[in-house]
Formats: C-alpha cells, structure tokens, sequence
C-alpha cells in the first residue's frame, strides 16, 4: 500500500470531507472526530512519505497510470515531504483544538460544513504540495483558495465578510495570473509537467514569454502569501476570522503558497535563471527589509492581539523572501527552517489568542492584566512562541536566524545584520508588551469582566497549544532535527535534480 | 474577417459591462458577452467548451448574477465624495488602479512579441505533448472525442480537482447564506 | 397568477425534454462535444426553470434540501471511489484500465470514463440547483 | 514585417485589451458586484488565450472523424490541439465557482450593511467596527 502513498495523502481528506457532509445530513457529532482522524492519518501518511523520501530519493507517482508528461505525475521529495509533514501536522493540531472553538464560535448548525470545508482546505494545500503537474496545481490551489475565503467569513465580527470579500477578489486575480504564467509556459514548450519543463525551459530563456511567465508567477503567489506590498488583504482576513481559521491560514496557507513559489523558482526554473538571467534577487533585497521592518513597527502600533500577529506574518513573510534572494545554500535553509518556524510560532499563536477570546472575549491587549495568573499554562505556551518568534536561543525561532544571519554573511551583504537584529529588537517590543500586561500587572480586582472567573480552556484546546509550544522547544534544542531535512532540501533545490 | 468583428464585439460589449451604472444590463450584456465568445470558440475548433461556455457563462452564471442582483440593488450607488485630508494623494490614490492596469497590460504586450504567431500549425505547443493524444487515445482509452479522453482519463485527475471545487463552492454557499431553520 | 400559464405549461412541456437532452449529453461525451459537466448543467438549468415557472416552494416539494444535499457528495463520491477500486485491480489512481471488471482493458476503460462522467453530472447538476436555491431564497421573508 | 506582426499577434491584443477591461472593474470599481462582472471579463479573456494557443490553421475539431473509425490511427486529417481546450474546461467550472461564492458574500454583506458600494461599508465600518 505504501507505494500509493503520495496520492492516499490527499485522498484521505478528500473523502472525509465527503464523509461529513454525507453524514451530516443525518448525524452532526461526528464531525470534529472524523475531521481529526482524517488530519492524523494524513500526519501520519506524511511522515511515512518523508521517511521514503529520505531514504530513497525522489518518489513518482503516476495518476491514472500514464506516464508524465502526459498524466499527471505526484512528486515527493526531500522538499515536499518536509512542507508536507510540517502542514499535516498543524493541520492536525488545528482541527484537535477547534471542537470547543468551533461549538462556541461557530455555531453547532454550520459545524457540519465548517469541518467539511477546512478538510477540503487541507486536501487543496497537500494537493499543491505533492503535485508534479503545474495546471494541477492551480486546479488545488483554487480549492484551498475557495474554502479558505468561506472560512474567513465564518467570522463573529461583521467586518469578516468585508475580510472575506476582499481576500477573494484579490485571491482570484493572484489565482489567474498563476493560470497566466502556465498559459504562457504552455504556449512555447507545450508541457504542463514541471520536470518536462525544466528541461525544455533553458534554451528559452531569455524569450520574452518565458519572462513574463515568471512575473506572472511572482506576482500570482506573491498576492497569496501576501508579499510586501500586496499584503492588503491578510490584516483583515486574518484578524477577523475565527483563531483556529486565523491559525490554519497564517501557518498553512501562506506557507504553502510559499512553497508553490519556490517549487515553481527551484524546480520548474532552475537558480540560474532566477539569480542570473531575472533581477528577483535584487527586488526581494528591497521588498524584504521593507516587509521585516514595517510588519515589525505595525505590529508594534497595535492594541488588538489578532491584528498585531497578522501584521508580524508579513515581517516574517520577509525574511523568508530574504533568505530567498541570497542565493546560497546556508541562507536557503534558513529560509525552510523559517517555513516550519513560522508555522509553529504563529499557528500556535493564533490559537492561543483563540483561547484567550474563547475564555474572555477580550481582544485588547491591555485588558490581559493578570492573565499570566489565570491562565498559566496558555500564558506560558505564549511566553515560549513568542521568544521562539523573537529567536530567543534554545527555540527554533533562533536557530532560523542564525542560518539567515551565517548566509548573509557568506553572501557578502553584512548590512544585512543590523536588519535582523533591529527586527528581532522591535519583535521583543510587540511581544514583551503582552507578557508584561499577563505577569506584571495585577488583575485590578476583576473589573475587566465583572461576575465572571477567569479559568483556563477546555482541555482540548490546551493540548495542542502545550505540544506545538514543546516543539518549539525540542526543535531549539535538539536543532539538528530540522536543520538535517531543511539543509537536505537546500541541497537539492540548489543542486538540481 | 468575422473573428475580427467577433472580438470587436466583445470588447465593445466588456467596456460596456463595466461602465454601465444599470448593474442589471451590465449583467444581460455579460451574458451576450459569453455567448458571443462561445460563438468565437466555435469557430477556433473548440466545441466542447464553446458548448460549456454558453451553458455556463451565459447560462449559469447570469442566473446567479440575477438572482444575487434581486437580493441586493439593481443600480450601482454614486460614488461618495468625501472631503479628503490630502487632496493630491487623493488624486494619486485614484489613478493607481489605472497604472496597474496598463502596467500589467504593457507587460502582457511585451511577451506576445515573443509568442508564436495566432493560428501557426508548427508552434510548440501543439507539437510536443499534443499529437500523442490524438495518435493514442482511441487506441488506449476506446473514446473518439480526443477532449474526453484527455478530461476522463489522460488529465482525470485534473477533472476530480474540478468537482471537488465546484463542490467546495457548493458547501461553501451553504455555509454562507443557507438559512438557519428550527 | 393569470399571466404565469403560458410559461406554466410550456415550462411543463419542455422540462422532461431538457433532461433528456441533459442525459445524452452526458452519455454522448465519448463520441461527440458534451460530457458530464456540460450534462450536469443543463440538468441543473431544467430544475431553475421549474423553479422560475412554479416558485421556490413547488419545486423544494419536489426535490427536498435533503435529496440535494445527499446528491452534492453523492457523485464527487462515485468518481473518487471508481478511481479508488481501480487499485484494488492493482493499478493506479484513476487507472481504469485495470477496473477489476472486465478483463478487456480497453472496455473497461470506457466502462470507467462512463461511471466518472455520470458522477460528474450528478455532483454538477446537484450543486447548480442548490446554488440557485440558496441564491434566489430571500432570507428575510 | 509590421503587417506580418499585426497579422500574427492582433488576437492576443485583443485578449490583452478584454483583460485589462476586466482587471480595471476588478480593481477600481466601487460596487462589490460590478467588480464580479470585471472577474468574469478577466477570467473569459484568460480563456480566450489558452484557446488561442491551440488554434493552427487547416485543422479540425478535436473529435475523430467518422470515416476514420474502423482505422486506428488517426489518419490524414489534423486535428486541433485538444489539450487547451481540456484545460480550459476545468478553468471554466473554477470560475463559476467562484462567482458563487463570491456573490454568496455580497448577498451576506449587504444584508449586514445595506449597501453594496465599498467605500460605503469602509465608512459604515469605521464608524461602528
């Protein structure tokens, strides 16, 4: 069975999500368990599939038995396997948390489609991710898209269809520039199967369709992993939704629209033609600083807790285009590890912010007086995420930037250094104001909720919270773990295939 | 000679889409808009989806815009004007769209510079993956229509793709606005 | 009222012909321009037409939220499990020549391009109506 | 030369001139369905081009002759690239797709803020978040 793999791994949400709604006609418990079971097996599927990879190199899987490039092909290497495993996982830990979450903050009447949609989410993005074929990817990236927007607009606040809405008409013209780029790739090579492509692209290089194509490309997923400054859309989007949607968008969508980039760099184009024949190094050397910098002082001027984690996204979404540009393989690793960072850090603390408005309804971050007492497990998986996503040493938020730090300096661009410690300085900022609002105030005599004790979250939700925060540590310690499977993908997208 | 007025058609007819203030001629001549280009296709050798165009763009899609139009307003609102702050930023703020619109559009030009000339029977794209679906399918799936046999078999997994997503818009327009009951 | 029998009747009239036209369209995808999709849609546009000519209220009597509901899944289902069985013959996804059938590859083939069409039309006629429904019902009222 | 240039790419002007006339409403109208209207515009131009690609001269549609049953091979005749016109089809139903939802979204918003012009709901959103 195991060579059936790489397509189980998507077809496993697929038919949950078939499966809820089926049952949902009759029977709406079921659900969150089924939506939980299908985000494990699928964890579980990914971690067998890495360990292939890692072992025996690239696995193909060839769709409907034709061979590429006339089917569709599914493709698992050390790339994909690393982003798959990372994205199942949070995805695991979203749908563990969201049974409370969803009942309260969702409404039992729509949990039914709520469940179905988000595993349609994560069929669209492990789709994306294991796909060899690039018009297959669209075809999944606009199912992610789909339900992610719905999801959004689940959101309490009436602003989250606005959210919603805007997400979507700039989700869509992201979507159809990355159908233009294939529609020009596709015109002078006549393949849609990315390994034909990257064959027959290099004696085009220099054709104008093939540059435009790449524009296309940059501009398409740029849009949806919000780069700098087509990053309009995420505050609203991701502060308004629900925490566990805010979470699984900051931590999986993005990355993977990330990793749909990079696919498309690395494996479609090769690093020569993105660092010597296109300036894209030389633009993301402006965009990122201006993304790390930006985001940082944003987050810094906000007082709801939603919005300042939305606004660091797009600071952080900047040092892994920084790491990007740089063009060697140290930084290049730092940018994967920062992929998988990004997704613990801010997945989980979106869901802790979750939790608090679970318990509290409270948004404003001077409102958290005293938090640090009454809910110390939650405060405390706080404190670790945000030292991790300051890069704190002994958290994987550390170990990030000190191979984006080594690879900036192998790249000969010591300035910049102070850009990466200004960053980290101004995320201590953002951060430290929340920890001392929880731990150094005390609560003024339950004024902000009167006639109601503050206690901690249902179990659930703590469970996921403490694990993702422990991998955060284990991961800063034990730093050899994710620098071995980063630094292997490294390797392979600088070397070639 | 008849593409010619076909497309001079269409892009008289999309100008006039966009700048009508009556949203629901917009969406009548939207529908004129899509069978005209179906009619297009038809004439470019590609029946199958001049078909699903005419079904779907003029049919379905003009359905839903009416029906969505019968819950909302029929007349596009004026503009509001509003005192701004800085009245030049204001102006700049305006004519973004117009700038990326044609910059976009100067890109898109540049390529087709490039591109095989409209209608070249030895342009790549018809010569690498293409004759092999023409020469094999009948042999190896049993069906004539070669877009069939690419949708159901060669690409089928494409085509699962496709139902997942029009059911995930399906479910998700449940979601949306079904009506709470009970 | 008055003014709705003529379309009542023609409506009535022409319904049973628009599915059964949306039925070859789907058969006929093999042979001719059509397939499931296209089948699905006009299936779809023949219940928008019973619900423009008898009201929301007749024609959710005829086709209940729950039949609709069943139906969305019910082909997305079918085309999915066909490529599911077609490893239990040891191929792979989607691989219908090895649908543990028929032993006639080429037969089976076409026998597994029928049954996703059919789950295609079912998904996409299911969805256009219930899009439409979910669309035209004012909320309020 | 220039004859030859307007004779070979003026097709692809025109997708270019419908896109852009989509792409503008997309972006600079203010009434959230008329910005659906330019996403339709946008995406059919896109279509328009990916079946531009496949057209070559002298060819016939991608469907196997009759007469050409009985022999295997496709015979003689040349037929048009179908694979464009396969892409096209699933593109379609994406679209669709997302004009439902989205026009799901403007029914919801302007039972929330009575209008559907956006600098109204920014204002109304403003005033009471």
């Amino acid at each position: 069975m195991s060579e059936h793999l790489p397509i189980l791994v998507v077809l496993i949400p697929l038919f949950c999500a078939l499966l809820i709604f089926l049952a949902g006609v009759f029977q709406k418990r079921a659900a969150w368990a089924i939506a939980s079971l299908a985000t494990f097996l699928a964890f579980a599927a990914s971690v067998k599939l890495l360990a292939l990879a890692t072992a025996g190199g690239r696995i193909s899987y060839r769709l409907g038995g034709w061979e590429p490039p006339w089917g569709i092909e599914y493709v698992v290497d050390y790339l994909s396997g690393y982003v798959l495993t990372i994205i199942s996982f949070i995805a695991f830990m979203i749908a563990v948390f969201s049974r409370d979450y969803v009942k309260k903050q969702v409404g039992l009447d729509r949990e039914v489609n709520f469940y179905a949609i988000y595993l349609l989410l994560i069929t669209g993005l492990l789709g994306m991710i294991v796909t060899g074929d690039i018009f297959n990817l669209y075809v999944f990236l606009e199912i992610a898209s789909l339900a992610g927007y719905a999801l959004v607009a689940v959101g309490k606040k009436k602003g989250a269809i606005v959210a919603s809405y805007n997400y979507l008409i700039l989700g869509t013209i992201g979507a159809v520039f990355v159908l233009l780029g294939i529609g020009h790739l596709y015109m002078v090579t006549g393949t849609l199967n990315m390994a034909d492509l990257r064959g027959l692209l290099p004696g085009l290089y220099h054709s104008k369709v093939v540059l435009t194509a790449f524009a296309f490309f940059v501009i398409g997923f740029g849009l949806k992993f919000a780069l700098f400054p087509l990053h309009t859309w995420l505050l609203s989007a991701h502060s308004l939704a629900p925490s566990a949607v805010s979470s699984i968008l900051a931590a999986a969508v993005l990355k993977v629209n990330v990793y749909a980039l990079i696919r498309v760099m690395f494996t479609v184009y090769t690093p020569e033609f993105i660092y010597n024949v296109v300036p894209l190094a030389e633009i993301f050397f402006i965009i990122a600083p201006v993304a790390i910098l930006a985001g940082s002082i944003m987050a810094i001027a906000q007082t709801n807790i939603k919005r300042m984690l939305a606004y660091s996204s797009i600071g952080q979404i900047g040092y892994i285009t920084l790491g990007l540009a740089l063009a060697n393989e140290t930084a290049l690793t730092g940018s994967l590890i920062h992929i998988l960072n990004h997704a613990l850090m801010k997945g989980g603390l979106f869901l802790i912010a979750g939790c608090i408005i679970y318990q509290t309804d409270i948004y404003d971050i001077s409102r958290l007086k005293g938090m640090g007492r009454k809910m110390p497990v939650t405060m405390a998986a706080f404190t670790i995420c945000g030292l991790s996503m300051i890069g704190v040493p002994l958290t994987v938020g550390f170990i990030s930037k000190w191979y984006l730090a080594l690879g900036v300096l192998e790249a000969g661009r010591w300035y910049f250094i102070p850009l990466i410690l200004v960053s980290s300085l101004l995320t201590a900022v953002y951060f430290w104001r929340v920890i001392e609002w929880a731990y150094f105030h005390k609560a003024a005599s339950e004024e902000a909720l009167p006639g109601r004790k503050i206690a901690e979250a249902p179990v659930l939700m703590l469970i996921p919270i403490g694990i993702i925060a422990l991998f955060c540590l284990i991961f800063g310690t034990a730093a050899f773990i994710p620098e071995e499977f980063a630094r292997r993908a490294a390797e392979f997208l600088l070397g070639g295939i | 000679m008849i593409d010619f007025f076909l497309l001079f058609f269409l892009v008289i007819s999309a100008i006039f889409a966009v700048t009508t203030r009556d949203i629901l001629s917009s969406v009548i001549v939207l529908g004129s808009y899509s069978l005209v280009m179906a009619v297009l296709w038809t004439r470019f050798n590609s029946v199958d989806v001049a078909f699903t165009e005419a079904a779907v763009g003029a049919g379905i899609t003009t359905f839903l815009l009416i029906a969505a139009l019968s819950r909302t307003l029929r007349i596009e609102e004026e503009p509001e004007i509003r005192e701004s702050v800085f009245p030049l930023f204001q102006r700049l703020k305006n004519l973004l769209p117009l700038f990326v619109v044609l910059a976009t559009g100067a890109v898109l030009v540049y390529s087709t510079l490039d591109m095989p000339s409209f209608g070249d029977p030895k342009a790549p794209a018809n010569l690498h993956v293409a004759p092999y679906y023409i020469e094999k399918s009948v042999p190896e799936t049993g069906v004539v229509n070669f877009v069939t046999a690419i949708l159901a078999s060669y690409r089928g997994y494409d085509t699962l793709g496709e139902v997942t997503v029009i059911f995930t818009a399906g479910i998700c327009v449940i979601l949306l606005i079904r009506r709470r009951k009970r | 009222m008055k003014e709705l029998i003529i379309i009542r009747v023609v409506a009535r009239l022409m319904i049973p012909f628009i599915q059964l036209f949306a039925l070859y369209v789907i058969a006929h995808g093999e042979l001719g321009p059509g397939g499931g999709f296209q089948g699905g849609v006009i299936l779809g546009a023949s219940f928008i037409l019973h619900v423009l000519a008898f009201g929301l209220e007749e024609s959710r009597r005829r086709l209940s939220e729950k039949v609709t509901d069943l139906l969305n899944p019910a082909g997305l289902l079918l085309f999915a499990g066909i490529g599911l069985i077609c490893l239990i013959g040891g191929g792979m996804y989607l691989e219908y020549d090895r649908l543990p059938v028929t032993a006639n590859p080429i037969l089976a083939s076409q026998l597994g391009i029928y049954g996703i069409e059919i789950g295609v039309g079912i998904t996409v006629a299911a969805i256009m109506v219930t899009l439409f429904f979910e669309m035209a019902h004012r909320h309020d009222d | 030369m220039m004859i030859e240039l307007i004779q070979g790419k003026y097709v692809y002007w025109f997708y270019i001139t419908l896109m852009m006339i989509g792409f503008y409403a997309m972006i600079a109208k203010g009434n959230l369905i008329k910005k659906i209207i330019g996403l339709n515009i946008f995406q059919t131009a896109v279509f328009l081009f990916y079946i531009s690609i496949a057209v070559s001269e002298g060819s016939t549609a991608p469907i196997m002759l009759a007469e050409s049953y009985g022999s295997l091979d496709a015979g003689t005749v040349t037929y048009t690239n179908p694979l464009p016109h396969v892409l096209i089809l699933t593109a379609i139903v994406v679209g669709v797709s997302v004009t439902a939802v989205a026009l799901a979204l403007v029914i919801r918003i302007y039972k929330t803020y009575g209008t559907i012009d956006e600098d109204r709901i920014a204002r109304l959103e403003q005033e009471s978040p």
